[in-house]
């Protein structure tokens, strides 16, 4: 069977300055696989080569056995990847509920759906996005990806900013997502609530894999040597 | 820093030496387009502090060159006429020493970029493009239909005002005075833009709330600049009115504020020496496409066209290979 | 105990039908981390820019070492001596570190208007500043600009420029967020060395950096404080649990 | 040894097309002249219509090209920043177009010389003709500039009936319902109006639709042969004054308008024509004198002896002319709009300025 | 009745603003581009349909060329220019599309020559009628203020009602995020450039008919379109529509009324050239008040 995502020793670079070296990583379907790594590291920049914001220089992108290495931003997510970006970067001028429909394609996921998640969205329908809270912002970016119907889920620092209850609610959805099928791909700083939902770990280091295995595999001496825990 | 400091060194070296050269050959008129490219990147100057530096977009710094063009032209017609400019509440009579207009020209300039930006500023973006626009259109209309100066037809003084010591109506001493006053705008530049006051005029362009929060209000550090860039622009309109002797609302127009922000953004926005060297390769390609076809508008516009797209950053840009530096 | 260095009464400030902060009245007294958390969109950035002076609330007051300082602009109050960090980075792209926190002390000192003497080269400025970057924990970074920064770090300078303003009072928007394990690590070392400098006013989510450094919480829910105490108090505060800690206690 | 001419003219943008016309009229009277034509050496540059670009470029003409004469500026605004500065310098300006009142009386110059006119001439023909025509009342509109004010100045110096209503127009204004709206409103017997170019094309096509009807006066620019295209059907009837037409009866304009279509397959407009003259007249000074003996060729150019398309053509003693300015009205001659004469509005018109001309 | 005309006139001329600026509240409003080609746009929309119309002797088809030409027109210049500056500052924007301006201004001389063309009218539309109240009005004035409403309704369903206008918006707040989320946002914009061209050439076919078409035409309406733009706010068809009639009303009545005021205080002829230098201030004076007191335009959102 081919692996939802394949990813074999990427590298990309920002202008002049490389970033990634040598990244390599595999997803399953249905799996959740934890991007982990310090600050600077290239999670994020990993990220932006598999959604095709930032063109890989060297090696290859599959999904689901297509090799997508050169589509266009668009064709990608339109093969099902929703992305919740680093940095939330809702649609500042436009409206939640806009936000919400600007790429929306049909599924199971809909905006009644997103606001039962997120009933805090739901009493902000009409207000613009500039003006919503932090956490609440946050909260429209993964409603915003969901509304595409991803098959791959792409999860950058989701819980960021978003109040205990609110991210214990985030996990609770990931759980149920993942026992919906979706696969997920996450990058969080809570070790804790990882080891609940990941299947697997990738470690990247300066731009490289420097560790993979399943999320039980993930002992104390990795953590600290990789991520200074 | 030193590689932008070189690059500046060159530029203005190039403007000189091209005039110089040209005297030396006895091509008059070259000296004559030097000076326009002086007098042309002395306004880019101006206008470079506040729109590169400041980021303020004004499309209405023709006002300010038009006024320093019509103080030049109205102090000499006066003198020529021997009529005084104003009896009440004081008596100004004309004059037609360049000594004594310029000052006067940087103060009405200057003036009225006070004015216009004490209001202009309360707005940003877009909109500050067109209120200061607005301010430049009234005083085109105003000059077009007020009779007095000449209204449409513009005002013509047939000599040059004189400057002590120097004979104005050679195009080499002329040159001379462009470029020194270029050189000191350029030199007062430098400085502003690495002093406190510039440091925080080029951070309230890049985040006004940031700013705010350190307790700098932008207000004020704007205003200043864009007073200053007036009256740079409106030295500078002083100026094309003596080589021309001649002035006319023309001056006023939204072309020649176009114009002029041209000129920076070719050679570099916030690059001291940009709006010089966009002035100069304008100019210069104005007069040799001129030659070429009736049609060489059409080609000018293809070369500007091919420097923004495969020149980001304008030409300062082309040989720094960066954007523009902070 | 202290006269409080910050003091809030009843302040009030609503968008429309919403009512982002409701009544709230709160101090912050000489050398405590006073910790303010809450549900998302409960008000708590309001509230910091209520104090900071980008908006102005509709009713209450503030005071701010004994004065009142409801009629001065956010500029002022920032030379007071009131410094915050936003939720979201707020630093100037195009400068270096070292330019970045220069501006703030520049902008500390009140005299932003020279306009003849060279900045950079200007020791009254550049000193104070490689002082505050060493502080901040970004040594080594200093000509480096902003936006070429890593997260993290562009979080420090943030803290670097806070300092830089020789604030009295602190006023931190989540400086956690984004941080990671170990970056937020170092920073809770960093803010609590910091109250012995000025009070800091807390906004934070990460629960673990909020009761290892808070000598007092507040809980700000839907505009309203709900409770003020000690972390073992709210903690414990079966509401503060229900409504925003959740299974985190 | 010939003369160097040096022509300042608008060859791009908007207005192009008066510029062209110039410059084609002044090189076929150079070209049909033979040998005597071939000893004018001509430069010619593009004044963009901006004042500033025409200065620059005289002064390119005078200190580099070292150019004897000037002449192509179409503009009154460029005349006025260009004729003072190179007739101070010594050198000539014939005009083919632009004439404004500054430099007719005491700003008139020993080496400026207007071909053309004066530019209020044929607003005055216009004046004098409504009188003559009988029309009572009239309602009278140009630019907001001097060009404009001095139209209709010159209008109402030879009008004696009742100016009903008086309007300045903005420069470069295309939309004159309020103006119709004022005309329908002011109950005048006819209209006369001065806007030159685009101006002109868009009041005519608006006039027409509006239902006013009432009769329309006005000076030839709006008529011109390059404009009455794009006005269309609309200009039909207009009755317009000129100091030329192209059916004007006399060997010279014969072989001007023949030998114009024939080199450039379309009709003369009046500044060919005029520019035409101005070339004609240059040549008939070279055949007399030696333009390095600026008296001597200044009073040959003065005396005039050349074929002019108008007939007969003479300067007064501020060195514009003095000549018949006629009535024309818009006709169609098969599928073209052109113009015909229908009568003389006045004889041997001089100017309002020479007595104020003292030197 | 003269005041009625006038205010009719008011009404029409605000419309036939409207008509200019539609195309550039498409492109510079909701897709936050400065085009200053716009006026060119314009202009080859003016003079398709005088070429076309002239040639096949039908105005209808003239009209059809002139949106055809102005969106291809736009399409090109979107694919060719504009889509390399989305990522660039708006200052290299204006110095593109002044390049283009003189690019298209030579460009449409030398094809179409130096003299302006003839756009004539059908029999259908020309000419007057009388309204109700006994006012004589030109049917195709009439015509301008029917197209000038159905366009406002039509953008105004577009950019509100539409996924399409929500899409075009959210590009322009964050290009790259709304192609990470599946939108072809680089198809979107050309399509949408393209008819913001299209409408331009439409203006330009309309009001050409009535004015002038001639090399330089676009240029006043260039800076009128962008005034009307922006003080109505900037992305709101609401605001482009009352900024366009505001503008219209008081550039027509401050023609109509202002020498006439002035001359009960002073003598008519200064009265006159001062009113009438007062009213072609009036609009910028007009623009400059809006703006100081609302920095954000009538109905702008954005700051
Ligand atoms: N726009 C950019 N230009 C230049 N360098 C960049 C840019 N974005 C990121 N980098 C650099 O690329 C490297 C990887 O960054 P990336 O954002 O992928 O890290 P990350 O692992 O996501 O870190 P974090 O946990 O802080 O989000 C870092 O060294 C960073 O400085
Ligand atoms: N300008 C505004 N217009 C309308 N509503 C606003 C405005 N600014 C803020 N709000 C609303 O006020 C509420 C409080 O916002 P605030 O940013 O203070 O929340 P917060 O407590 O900081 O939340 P978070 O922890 O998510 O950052 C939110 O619901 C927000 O949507
Ligand atoms: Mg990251
Ligand atoms: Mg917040």
């Amino acid at each position: 069977m081919t692996a939802l995502l394949q990813i074999d020793r990427l590298t990309a670079s920002y202008g002049s300055v490389q970033a990634l070296f040598d990244l390599s990583l595999t997803l399953e379907e249905g799996q959740v696989v934890a991007l982990m790594g310090r600050n600077g590291m290239g999670k994020t920049t990993t990220i932006r080569c598999i959604t095709r914001l930032l063109p890989a220089t060297g090696g290859s992108l599959r999904l689901a056995g297509q090799d997508v290495t050169r589509l266009s931003a668009p064709r990608v997510a339109q093969l099902g990847v929703g992305l919740v970006p680093e940095g939330r970067r809702c649609f500042a001028p436009l409206t939640v509920a806009e936000n919400l429909l600007v790429a929306a394609r049909p599924g199971p996921w809909d905006t009644a759906r997103v606001c039962a998640l997120f009933p805090r969205l739901a009493e902000r329908m009409t207000q613009v996005a500039r003006t919503l809270s932090g956490g609440e912002q946050q909260m429209l970016a993964i409603g915003r990806a969901l509304m595409t119907n991803p098959r791959l889920l792409i999860l950058d620092e989701a819980t960021e900013g978003l109040a205990p209850v609110v991210r214990q609610e985030i996990w609770r959805g990931v759980r149920q997502l993942k026992a919906d099928g979706l696969s997920i791909l996450l990058v969080d700083k809570s070790l804790k609530e990882i080891a609940t939902v990941a299947d697997s770990a990738v470690i990247v280091e300066r731009g490289a894999t420097v560790w993979t295995g399943g999320i039980d595999g993930l002992t104390p001496e990795l953590t600290d040597r990789y991520l200074g825990v | 820093m030193r590689r932008d400091m070189t690059i500046n060194l060159v530029i203005f070296g190039l403007l000189v030496a091209t005039a110089i050269g040209a005297h030396l050959m006895g091509e008059g008129f070259t000296v004559t387009l030097a000076t326009k490219a002086a007098i042309f990147g002395l306004a880019g100057v101006g206008l470079n502090l506040a729109l590169g530096y400041g980021g303020l977009v004004s499309f209405g710094h023709a006002a300010f060159f038009g006024i320093g063009g019509y103080v030049t032209g109205i102090f000499a017609s006066h003198a020529a006429s021997g009529q005084p400019i104003l009896t009440l509440p004081f008596t100004l009579a004309g004059s037609n020493e360049m000594l004594g207009i310029w000052p006067m020209a940087m103060v009405a300039a200057g003036l009225a970029a006070l004015v216009i930006g004490a209001l202009s500023l309360r707005t940003t973006g877009v909109y500050f493009i067109m209120v200061t626009l607005a301010f430049a259109q009234m005083l085109f209309y105003f000059a077009i239909s007020w009779p007095r100066y000449g209204g449409e037809d513009g005002l013509s003084f047939y000599v040059r005002n004189t400057f002590p010591g120097l004979n104005t109506f050679d195009p080499i001493q002329y040159f001379a005075i462009c470029a020194t006053l270029l050189g000191l705008a350029l030199l007062f530049t430098a400085v502003v833009t690495q002093s406190r006051f510039g440091l925080a005029l080029q951070a309230a362009r890049q985040n006004s709330q940031r700013t705010v929060a350190v307790g700098i209000r932008p207000y004020g550090i704007r205003l200043t600049a864009f007073v200053l860039s007036g009256m740079i622009v409106g030295l500078a309109g002083a100026l094309y009115a003596d080589l021309n002797r001649f002035v006319s609302p023309a001056m006023l127009s939204w072309h020649m504020s176009g114009e002029i922000m041209v000129f920076v953004i070719l050679g570099g926005v916030g690059r001291l020496c940009g709006p010089v060297a966009g002035a100069a390769i304008f100019i210069l390609l104005e007069h040799l496409l001129g030659g070429v076809s009736d049609y060489w508008q059409a080609l000018l516009g293809l070369l500007l066209l091919a420097i923004v797209l495969f020149a980001p950053g304008g030409l300062i840009g082309i040989v720094t290979g960066s954007r523009r530096h902070a | 105990m202290h006269e409080p260095i910050l003091e809030l009464t009843g302040l009030r400030k609503s968008f429309g039908a919403l009512v982002a902060t409701d009544d709230v009245s709160l101090t912050l007294r000489p050398g405590e981390i006073h910790a303010l958390i809450g549900p998302n969109g409960a008000g708590k950035s309001t509230l910091i820019r209520q104090i900071t002076g980008e908006i102005r609330p509709d009713q209450g007051s503030i005071r701010f070492e004994g004065q009142v300082i409801d009629g001065l602009d956010a500029a002022a109050r920032a030379r007071l001596g009131l410094a915050r960090s936003f939720q979201v980075s707020s630093v100037i792209p195009d400068f270096t570190v070292l330019q970045n926190v220069m501006l703030a002390v520049a902008g500390a000192s009140g005299n932003a208007f020279g306009l003849l003497r060279p900045a950079l080269s200007d020791h009254r400025l550049t000193e104070p500043a490689a002082f505050h970057i060493e502080q901040a924990g970004l040594s080594g970074r200093a000509g480096v600009k902003a936006a070429e920064l890593a997260h993290g770090e562009r979080r420090k300078l943030e803290i670097a420029m806070a300092l830089a303003l020789r604030p009295r009072a602190f006023l931190l928007d989540e400086p956690m967020a984004g941080m990671g394990l170990e970056g937020g690590r170092q920073l809770t070392a960093i803010l609590s060395d910091l109250r012995t400098e000025a009070p800091i006013l807390l906004v934070e989510h990460d629960m673990d950096a909020v009761f290892a450094l808070a000598d007092r919480i507040s809980v700000l829910v839907y505009g309203r404080i709900i409770a003020t105490g000690t972390v073992d108090e709210i903690r414990a505060n079966p509401e503060v649990r229900r409504s925003y800690l959740g299974e985190a206690a | 040894e010939g003369v160097k001419v040096g022509m300042i003219t608008t060859l791009s943008g908007g207005g192009a097309g008066l510029g062209v016309d110039t410059r084609d009229g002044f090189l076929l009277a150079l070209k049909q002249a033979g040998d005597a034509g071939a000893a004018v050496e001509l430069v010619i540059e593009d004044d963009q219509q901006k004042p500033d670009i025409a200065v620059q470029i005289a002064d390119k003409m005078i200190q580099s090209d070292n150019v004897d004469v000037l002449t192509g500026i179409v503009w009154s605004n460029l005349a006025m920043a260009v004729v003072p500065a190179a007739v101070a310098q010594n050198r000539f300006y014939l005009s083919t177009n632009a004439a404004p009142s500054a430099l007719a009386g005491a700003g008139c110059h020993p080496k400026y010389f207007s071909v053309s006119y004066q530019n209020d001439n044929l607003h005055e023909a216009a004046g004098a003709y409504a009188s003559e025509a009988g029309i009572g009342k009239i309602f009278i509109m140009a630019p907001n500039y001097p060009a404009g004010q001095d139209s209709l100045a010159g209008f109402k110096r030879f009008f004696k009936g009742e100016v009903v209503n008086e309007v300045y127009t903005q420069v470069g204004q295309t939309d004159y319902a309020a103006e119709i709206a004022q005309i329908r409103a002011s109950g005048a017997d006819a209209v006369f109006f001065f806007l030159p170019g685009g101006m002109g094309i868009a009041f005519m096509k608006q006039y027409a639709e509006s239902g006013v009807g009432l009769p329309l006066v006005g000076p030839a620019f709006s008529f011109s042969q390059d404009i009455l295209p794009a006005v269309g059907d609309a200009a039909l009837g207009v009755k317009n004054t000129a100091q030329w037409s192209k059916d004007l009866d006399n060997a010279a304009n014969k072989a001007f308008v023949e030998g114009f279509q024939a080199e450039y397959g379309r009709l003369p407009s009046l500044y060919a024509a005029q520019a035409y003259d101005t070339a004609n007249l240059l040549l008939s000074a070279m055949a007399k004198a030696d333009v390095a003996d600026a008296d001597a060729f200044a009073g040959a150019l003065n005396a005039a002896e050349f074929d002019s398309v108008r007939g007969k053509f003479r300067f007064g003693p501020n060195r514009h002319p003095i000549q018949d300015i006629y009535i024309r009205e818009v006709v169609k001659e098969g599928d073209v709009l052109t113009n015909r004469i229908i009568g003389v509005a006045m004889t041997d018109r001089g100017d309002a300025y020479a007595d104020q001309c003292q030197n | 009745m003269l005041l009625a005309e006038q205010a009719l006139n008011g009404l029409q001329y605000g419309m036939m603003l409207f008509l200019m600026a539609a195309g550039l509240t498409l492109v510079f409003g909701v897709m936050g581009l400065i085009n200053l080609a716009h006026g060119s746009l314009y202009m080859i929309g003016a003079f398709a349909c005088a070429a076309v119309a002239a040639a096949t002797g039908s105005f209808w088809l003239g009209m059809a060329a002139s949106l055809a030409a102005a969106a291809a027109a736009g399409a090109v210049v979107e694919m060719a220019v504009i889509r390399r500056l989305y990522a660039r500052d708006h200052l290299d924007q204006v110095l593109a599309t002044f390049a283009l301006i003189l690019f298209f201004s030579e460009g449409t001389r030398w094809v179409f020559g130096s003299f302006p063309l003839y756009l004539t009218l059908p029999s259908a539309l020309s000419g007057a009628v009388t309204l109700p109240g006994g006012l004589q009005y030109p049917v195709f004035r009439l015509v301008i203020i029917a197209v000038g409403a159905a366009v406002a309704l039509g953008l105004w369903l577009l950019i509100t009602r539409t996924r399409l206008g929500i899409r075009i918006r959210a590009g322009e707040a964050d290009r790259e995020m709304i192609g990470a989320l599946g939108v072809d946002i680089a198809r979107l914009y050309t399509i949408v450039f393209a008819l913001g061209a299209a409408l331009a050439g439409l203006a330009g076919a309309l009001v050409g008919s009535i004015q002038s078409v001639q090399v330089g035409m676009g240029e006043p309406v260039l800076i009128l379109a962008f005034v009307v733009i922006v003080i109505g706010g900037i992305g709101s068809v609401k605001g482009a529509l009352v900024g366009a009639l505001l503008v219209g009303m008081t550039d027509t009545l401050g023609k109509a009324l202002l020498p006439g005021l002035l001359a009960t205080v002073m003598d008519p002829s200064s009265a006159n050239t001062i009113g009438s230098a007062l009213a072609s201030m009036m609009i910028y004076i007009l623009m400059a008040v809006i703006l100081i007191a609302r920095p954000q335009g009538l109905y702008g959102a954005r700051a």
